[in-house]
């Protein structure tokens, strides 16, 4: 069991997007059931006060971050500005992530001003990508949120955005 | 997580006029937008500097304010069945739905502030397995051009930023060429030479700027706000006289 | 101090480049002397074989990696499933591959970003060389594509890139 919770403990450290369980069942060739006994293990013992980094789920996967707690002094020490996006940024996210798969005529519509530097920059950051074409007249670019999203976000994964009221 | 984001990007015409529902704690309907035209107006008038691009956008939502003022002040004829039953503005409509995303993305914002409390670093596989590294890349030259194409374009768009200043310049002095003021002006001398009243074609005669002709329309209902004028139209789309 | 171990393991963890024990010490606010007992700690707790990670020392610092026997099985995780370059990786290809032979700096003026880490990733992965040093000051080091890059693209030279108009 020992050895089991290293080699997981490595694959998931080594990753920077989140590792599914079936992706280390199928790598390691053990079954699902037993790697979740062990990402269990692996989850309590990063609880332990004594650890400063934790196992944390995102869509379905899992991934080493720091904990909360140390996150200011994390930025101190790196430097590592806060990173907030603009009002205009939010917006657009926003639209995107409920209306995906969305075109950037129809996140244009709803906000009323053009979009085209806030995708490019949105793009840039991972937070969105294009996910394929509309089936219409000029088969515009459609757009979705990324795993990326997820994490900027602390969301499990997309069933977990807050509920809107759309009356229509 | 970790990295900085500097996004801005200029907050259009449906964010004024969403500020304006706010500050004069209003609901979003037909009646209560009517009642913050004037507000919207005064607001476009105290713009020194816009863009070209977002000042059209600017009036044409003007307009349809105007166009939903004018609704509510006519007097409601009960007749036509049918055709009576009418469908909220588009405006209302639209700002129904941009004060959706703009809640969603106030609830976003509250999400960022704990998502970014967790970091972690940027990996590198190469910091993993040996020196000797195969890659078996899904990608084609295509990809690669793109990528291009893509470190380009955001090199030109921050070097446009510094240009900007330049070009404000030049667009200051173009939208003062069209300020409402001057219209009025313009509107009440042809006026003055012209007894007999003139026609709405007559005085946007030669301007093909499609701002101006929507500055010019606004004049007009700002002078006729004020009784200075007189609009006349036999039917829907004849000509309209001005005396 | 449990505190000091978590806070330390949370600060190297998220940071990129090994950490000195100074960095740690002035960060901290806390002896040198005192980090270095606790990084011992952290060193003994990671040796034990229920943990695939460990500190390692590197120039006078400290950076989690992953432990060397699990090497192999890392790179079947992600051979797997291809490898994919990041858009920062891939631009920086893409500026090399148009623009060579060119600087460090050049690359990191146009992306507005710096990056060492990602030439040494392209490097690794025979992608792209040092072709030499330019004639300026500093003598800086100039980057170009490797053959390992003409046949993963298929190209029978450099002459075969698609063509881009510049001024679009």
């Amino acid at each position: 069991m020992h050895d089991l919770c290293a080699v997981i403990e490595a694959l998931i450290f080594a990753s920077d997007e989140p590792v599914s369980i079936e992706e280390l069942s199928r790598v390691l060739e053990v079954s699902a059931a037993e790697i979740q006994k062990t990402i269990e293990i692996l989850e309590k013992r990063y609880q332990d006060e004594s650890h400063g980094i934790f196992l944390k789920e995102y869509s379905g996967g899992y991934l080493f971050v720091t904990k909360p707690g140390y996150s200011s002094i994390i930025k101190d020490m790196h430097n590592k500005k806060v990173s907030r996006l603009s009002q205009a940024a939010l917006e657009t996210l926003a639209i995107i992530a409920y209306k995906q798969p969305v075109t950037r005529v129809e996140i244009e519509e709803i906000r009323g001003v053009k979009a085209e530097k806030t995708l490019l920059t949105l793009t840039k950051y991972g937070l969105i990508e294009e996910i394929g074409r509309k089936d219409t007249i000029g088969n515009p670019i459609v757009y979705g949120t990324t795993e990326e999203f997820l994490k900027h976000f602390d969301l499990r994964d997309l069933s977990n955005l807050p509920h809107i009221e759309e009356d229509e | 997580m970790s990295y900085e984001l500097q996004l801005d990007g200029f907050q259009g015409p449906l964010e004024v006029l969403y500020q304006l529902v706010k500050k004069n704690k209003i609901e979003i309907s037909e009646i209560s937008l009517a009642s913050i035209t004037e507000q919207y107006l005064e607001y476009i008038e105290s713009l020194s500097v816009i863009n070209l691009d977002l000042a059209s956008e600017f009036m044409i939502i003007a307009a349809e304010l105007m166009e939903i003022k004018i609704r509510t002040l006519l007097p409601k004829e009960e007749k036509k069945g049918e055709e009576e039953i009418e469908d909220e503005h588009s405006l209302v409509k639209r700002l129904k739905e941009y004060e959706i995303f703009k809640k969603a993305s106030m609830i976003l914002q509250e999400y960022e502030e704990k998502g970014t409390m967790f970091h972690q670093r940027a990996l590198d596989i190469g910091d993993f397995i040996g020196e000797e590294i195969e890659v078996n890349l899904d990608l084609d030259l295509i990809d690669l051009k793109k990528a291009f194409m893509d470190a380009l374009k955001s090199y030109r768009a921050m070097k446009t930023v510094k240009d900007q200043k330049e070009e404000k310049e030049w667009k200051k002095l173009r939208i003062e060429d069209i300020r409402i003021e001057d219209r009025i002006d313009y509107i009440l001398d042809k006026l003055k030479d012209a007894p007999a009243g003139l026609s709405f074609a007559e005085l946007i005669m030669n301007r093909e700027n499609r701002l101006e002709i929507i500055v010019t329309f606004l004049a007009i209902l700002e002078l006729a706000r004020l009784s200075r004028i007189r609009i006349k139209q036999d039917k829907v789309f004849s000509k309209i006289f001005i005396d």
